[in-house]
């Protein structure tokens, strides 16, 4: 995968449209694990906007988010940094050829009032 | 039914013969027992062809849109569902009510011809009704039938036996309650799939050979000029030249129609190619009953038609399918 | 025979960039009826129409197609071209090759292909057009304004001026709007009441200004230059004849725990009140809601103590019905409601409030005596911290997707006068971007940061919680890539401004366009940005768009101007392109007149001949022109196709369609 | 099978759209001038009011081989003319039910109401309408033949 490939599917799988944010910071002015992030929620929408993601691959950051949607939730614009930072922390699992879970150490029953995200991430920080 | 026609007889000779009216507008005897015929009878002698049988289908409102405007008042039998169009004809102002005299006749149900000769029994010379049977003679005898399979098409779905308007009436026996079945064709058809309904129409209306009976006979179509002969209608057509135009002139005399139409069956019982107009009529009908409220042309002289009112919350036209809205 | 000659405009680029116009000309040649094709690089310059005025001589032509950009931007021009060449100027036809064509599409022969489709149906409907005259109707010279704020007032002094009669209908009990609720006003710190208050009294004083306060449009008939208007007069229990706005009611009326919502809420008024000092009219009212004697029957001590015998509890609404020529909306805008911003704690914290509710909070006149003190406990905050764009600019869903506009300036004024009235107050402000175009606006916003020494922090605030009393706010610095927290005593929320929401009542009844926004729609954004596309509706204010004072004061002005523009004149032209029913076919059957928003059929008995020397009366429709409006309703109702629409005819349309469809 | 779906690729529809004068034509106007695109098979004819559209337009159309047929007005409430498109709204249900009963396809009927200011809706519309036609495909049902045989 080229760099340019590896930037549209991380767009792709966020699903997220980084010209839409506007730049106003609110995702950063609520992240509660802001002071641990190296990059910040903001920064991860500018820098994948400017193609900036081999800083964003390395970053410490992907593994502080904890996926509490704040800064989805709170975002005037429907820009989603959760999505971005998880779709940079699915390819780092993948670059690594890692699986974050397998399929068949999922329960059998998962509570479905626990959002996909926050699960599938846990699994994948707890694993690491 | 013999004694329903001696009554009207007597009463349309007084009423001619004391001036109260100079027309009655009744059925003739034709050529044979079951063809009579529409008719004004101006004099006392006239009235020896006066006649009112079992196949006095005819819907005679019509007339009403000439006769009312002429000399003097004009006295007119009518039928329960020809009342009908006798209100909405009034609601549109073709017809002077003051000018006429309405007799509400008793009606139990008129016969088809085609219906008896298809039970194999020609030369119909009389018809003796009795109840749910009816005793026919002809040439060759003697035959009992059941009234039920020998109605007109119109009858089999009978509105009732209650005019909607009546100056005096000659009801001598109970009339039979309605029938409520005028959807269930429509229904049907509605539930076949598009392709088997174009099918089902494709080959009805390739019959037509544009005579214009329908046309001419339906109390709604009065118009004093059709669209159809009017130049600058832009849908200008005296005969069908292609398949479309079939279509396009019973689309376009169903859509004129609707809100209108009282359903009284004229257009089917008319057409020589026996192609069931009625069914486009009715599912006009059957549409505004589902999607704006019940509504029956001819019940009132007067108030707007579905087409000329409206509600802020009706059905968007992309989801009213089906007319099953409300 | 027609004479038809065709031109194809360029408008520079914006057409031959992706329809090939020579080409349209050329293949327009050949149809039949065109005697003339030619192309240009603009037709509606000087150059271009002139060379349409000399085709139509040298060629004789009976009818021309423009094909150019929409008929709602140059029809009316090109028809007086027309009509200055001695041609009649409904002999011309549009064909919309710019909005409908070359600027949707990209591929030159496509785009191509279709202006030619398009010009080919212009010349079939140009074919059929006849010549027509427009009628007249007289115009009733008085102006209704909707709405008593200052894009009300402005445009009512404006018309008076000029010599008309305006009545103001304002649903509040007084006059004055969001105005009379400001402080101080930007970027020049005047008192907002000190140059509001005037402008009242003159509405009050002048001789040709009806107010009509605490009253509701109801129902709107007519049309351009003839409106009828349905006003009620809501019951508001006190005669206005009489009351001498003395205010002993207010002192002896024992119900006095209404929320006084000039205030916005934060203090209370009696039942009976006059909302405010410099009230117009000055004239109490009662709230039926909170007054003991209309709810229960008794009391009765404002009758008692009232000298002027000025209160009537038995008043009920009443209705007056006035013509008008013209109508001004100036309907204003109120500030959302906060519900979906729960992060900024509004609910919870007396202590977070709206600029709106600041302005009351530094107004000598408010709660406060102008003393800044905070609602919860009453005592000088200490730090204060603004939060700008509070639900603007947001697609999220929760708010507004547009910029509010006023917000930037009134929060840098907020700041300023704090500073100034209180120099050891700390201000914060929260922005995403510090929006201020206009005349010494940018010079004014600066004075804050580098004068008053205002602290603007480019970020957003992600949270506001209550700790041990103290309001936290959390939010980022951009500039300094922080995440921070300040505690504050008092937060001001730059709350986001929308329609007054009865503007969708006045909307519906003006047949007025209204955008997704609920802000009405003006007829070009650019051009005519006071007018609505219906004809007569003028805009001034909020209610078009956001908008400040000196903005809002302009646009009414604007509006009174187009107003004083129409009822100068003593006729209108009417629009010729009415229904028109022909006699010979008509049923009288009364259905186009069921569908007729306007009444504008009648029916007469009218003698035919039949042949033979024979005649019929009948009943026929008569469509009085100067009534009918033009949409056609009645055309398809009319099952005989009496009924036909000039300028749209049946005809014409059906050889659009023919042009259209025919591959 | 193969030649059937290459077939169905090259048919582009032929569309009309009635347009009423002050909300979708206007519409129709901000979508030009925002270059929000919509294919170029689509072709407005104004109407003062999308009560003006007669049924025998709808049909004409469709006789001289338009593919679809839709029509767009004012918001419900919000007609110019006060009243006109709720008119509109009942003639074309009942009409486009009617010619379904016939066995015309109901996605080749449409009534839109798009506002003056919905320049984006009105390219969205337009997009989608032609798209359903396209899959639906050609329009044989109500076409006069002798309009064929010319070709």
């Amino acid at each position: 995968m080229t760099k340019e490939e590896r930037i549209e599917n991380i767009k792709r799988i966020s699903g997220t449209d980084v010209r839409k944010c506007m730049k106003c910071g609110k995702c950063s002015g609520r992240c509660p694990a802001f002071k641990d992030m190296d990059i910040k929620p903001h920064q991860f929408v500018t820098m994948l906007g400017k193609g900036e993601i081999d800083k964003l691959l390395e970053s410490k950051a992907i593994w502080n988010c904890l996926s509490c949607m704040a800064c989805v939730e709170r975002c005037p614009r429907g820009v989603a940094p959760a999505a971005v930072v998880e779709a940079i922390r699915d390819t780092v699992v993948r670059m690594q050829g890692k699986n974050g879970i397998k399929a068949e150490e999922i329960p059998p029953i998962v509570d479905e009032l626990i959002p996909q995200q926050l699960l599938v991430s846990a699994y994948r920080k707890y694993n690491k | 039914m013999k004694d329903v026609e001696l009554k009207m007889l007597e009463r349309a000779k007084q009423l001619l013969e004391s001036g109260e009216v100079a027309r009655v507008i009744g059925w003739k005897k034709g050529e044979f027992y079951f063809d009579p015929a529409p008719a004004s009878f101006e004099t006392v002698e006239e009235l020896g062809d006066f006649v009112y049988n079992g196949f006095c289908g005819a819907n005679l409102s019509k007339y009403l849109i000439q006769a009312s405007k002429k000399e003097g008042k004009t006295a007119i039998f009518l039928k329960p569902c020809d009342s009908y169009s006798f209100n909405q004809l009034v609601k549109e102002h073709r017809i002077v009510r003051e000018n006429i005299h309405v007799i509400a006749i008793e009606c139990q149900g008129k016969l088809d011809i085609e219906k008896i000769k298809a039970q194999g029994i020609s030369a119909v010379t009389e018809v003796e009704e009795e109840g749910e049977s009816v005793t026919v003679s002809s040439l060759y005898g003697e035959t009992k039938l059941n009234k039920a399979e020998i109605l007109l098409g119109k009858c089999a779905s009978c509105k009732g036996k209650t005019h909607q308007v009546k100056d005096e009436e000659i009801i001598l026996h109970e009339m039979p309650a309605p029938i409520n079945n005028r959807f269930d064709e429509v229904a049907k058809l509605e539930a076949m799939t598009e392709d088997e309904r174009f099918a089902f129409w494709r080959e009805q209306l390739q019959k037509c050979i544009r005579c214009n009976a329908c046309r001419n006979v339906c109390p709604a179509c009065s118009c004093v000029k059709c669209v159809f002969d009017n130049p600058a209608s832009g849908i200008e057509a005296k005969a069908n030249d292609d398949k479309f135009e079939e279509q396009l002139f019973h689309i376009i005399r169903a859509f004129h129609v609707a809100g209108r139409c009282t359903d009284c069956g004229e257009c089917s019982r008319v057409c020589p190619q026996n192609i069931p107009l009625h069914l486009l009529n009715r599912k006009f009908i059957k549409d505004i009953d589902g999607l704006y409220g019940e509504f029956q042309a001819g019940e009132t002289d007067n108030g707007k038609t579905p087409l000329t009112s409206y509600t802020e919350s009706d059905v968007e036209p992309n989801n009213a399918l089906g007319g099953e809205a409300k | 025979m027609q004479r038809i000659g065709v031109f194809i405009c360029w408008c520079g680029s914006n057409i031959a960039a992706t329809v090939d116009v020579k080409k349209v000309a050329e293949t327009i040649k050949s149809e039949p009826g065109v005697v003339y094709s030619e192309n240009y690089q603009y037709m509606c310059s000087e150059n271009g129409q002139q060379l349409i005025k000399q085709a139509i001589k040298e060629h004789n032509l009976t009818g021309i197609v423009v094909g150019s950009c929409s008929p709602r931007m140059h029809e009316a021009t090109f028809r007086k071209t027309a009509e200055a060449a001695g041609l009649n100027p409904y002999m011309v036809e549009i064909a919309n090759i710019r909005e409908h064509c070359s600027w949707i599409h990209k591929d030159m022969d496509e785009a191509t292909e279709k202006a030619i489709v398009l010009v080919r149906t212009a010349i079939a409907k140009v074919k059929l057009n006849a010549p027509l005259q427009a009628g007249e109707s007289p115009v009733v010279k008085r102006a209704l304004v909707i709405g008593g704020g200052i894009a009300g007032i402005q445009a009512a002094l404006d018309i008076a001026d000029a010599g008309f009669e305006v009545d103001i209908v304002e649903k509040n009990a007084t006059i004055g709007g969001r105005m009379a609720q400001l402080d101080k006003t930007f970027p020049t710190l005047d008192c907002s009441a000190c140059i509001l208050t005037p402008k009242m009294v003159d509405c009050a004083q002048h001789e040709k200004i009806d107010i009509l306060s605490y009253s509701e449009v109801e129902e709107v008939k007519g049309f351009v230059g003839n409106f009828n208007v349905k006003i009620r007069r809501k019951a508001r229990y006190v005669d206005e004849t009489k009351c001498t706005g003395c205010k002993i009611c207010m002192e002896k009326c024992p119900s006095k725990k209404g929320l006084n919502t000039f205030n916005m809420g934060l203090n209370n008024r009696p039942a009976i009140h006059i909302p405010f000092a410099q009230a117009i009219p000055n004239v109490a009212v009662i709230d039926p809601e909170q007054c003991i004697k209309l709810k229960t029957g008794k009391c009765g001590i404002c009758q008692k103590f009232c000298g002027a015998g000025a209160i009537d509890y038995e008043q009920k609404d009443t209705f007056v019905e006035r013509e008008y020529g013209a109508i001004v909306v100036a309907t204003g805008f109120k500030p959302i409601a906060l519900d979906n911003f729960n992060e900024y704690g509004y609910a919870e914290n007396k202590d977070v409030i709206t600029s709106l509710e600041l302005e009351r909070l530094m107004n000598a006149a408010g709660p406060t005596d102008g003393v800044l003190l905070r609602p919860s406990d009453g005592k000088h905050p200490k730090v204060i911290t603004f939060i700008q764009c509070v639900g603007s600019r947001d697609t999220s869903g929760c708010g507004k997707p547009y910029c509010s506009k006023i917000c930037c300036m009134y929060t840098a004024k907020h700041a300023m006068l704090i500073r100034e009235k209180y120099p050891d107050t700390e201000v914060h402000v929260f922005y995403i971007d510090v929006r201020t175009p206009g005349k010494n606006y940018d010079e004014f916003y600066r004075r804050a940061v580098e004068q008053y020494g205002v602290d603007y922090i480019k970020g957003m605030v992600g949270k506001v919680y209550n700790e041990n009393g103290k309001l936290m706010v959390q939010g980022s610095n951009l500039i300094d890539n922080e995440q921070i927290t300040i505690e504050s005593d008092l937060v001001v929320l730059a709350t986001a401004i929308e329609p007054e929401p009865s503007i969708r009542k006045v909307a519906t009844l003006l047949t007025a366009s209204i955008d997704t926004n609920n802000f009405l729609t003006e007829s070009h954004a650019k051009l005519r940005p006071v007018e609505s596309p219906t004809a007569g509706v003028y805009l001034a204010g909020v209610c078009q768009g956001p908008k400040d004072i000196p903005e809002t004061v302009s646009q009414a002005s604007a509006c009174a101007a187009k107003v004083i523009g129409l009822l100068a004149k003593d006729k209108l032209k009417t629009n010729p392109c009415v229904a028109v029913p022909d006699e010979m076919m008509c049923n009288g059957c009364s259905q186009c007149a069921n569908v007729c928003a306007y009444g504008a059929i009648t029916y007469v008995d009218k003698e035919f001949r039949l042949g033979g020397g024979k005649t019929e009366i009948r009943r026929v429709a008569s469509v009085n022109p100067a009534v009918c409006q033009g949409c056609g309703a009645c055309t398809v109702t009319c099952p005989s196709g009496t009924m036909d629409l000039k300028g749209f005819s049946s005809k014409q349309i059906m050889s659009e369609v023919e042009a259209i469809c025919k591959k | 099978m193969q030649e059937v779906t290459t077939k169905k690729k090259e048919f582009t529809p032929n569309i009309v759209a009635f347009c009423c004068n002050w909300c979708s034509y206007a519409g129709a106007d901000l979508a030009g001038s925002s270059r929000l695109s919509y294919p170029a098979n689509v072709k407005i004819i104004r109407v003062p009011c999308s009560c003006r559209v007669n049924p025998t337009f709808v049909l004409k159309a469709f006789q001289q081989g338009a593919d679809g047929v839709i029509l767009c007005g004012c918001h419900p409430g919000d007609c110019h003319y006060v009243t006109g498109n709720y008119y509109t709204r009942r003639r074309m249900a009942l009409l486009f039910n009617f010619l379904n009963y016939m066995g015309i396809e109901k996605e080749r009927t449409r009534v839109e109401w798009v506002s003056a200011a919905e320049g984006q809706r009105f390219s969205a519309v337009m997009n989608d309408f032609v798209k359903t036609i396209t899959e639906l495909g050609e329009n044989k049902r109500l076409t006069d033949l002798r309009v064929k045989e010319g070709e």
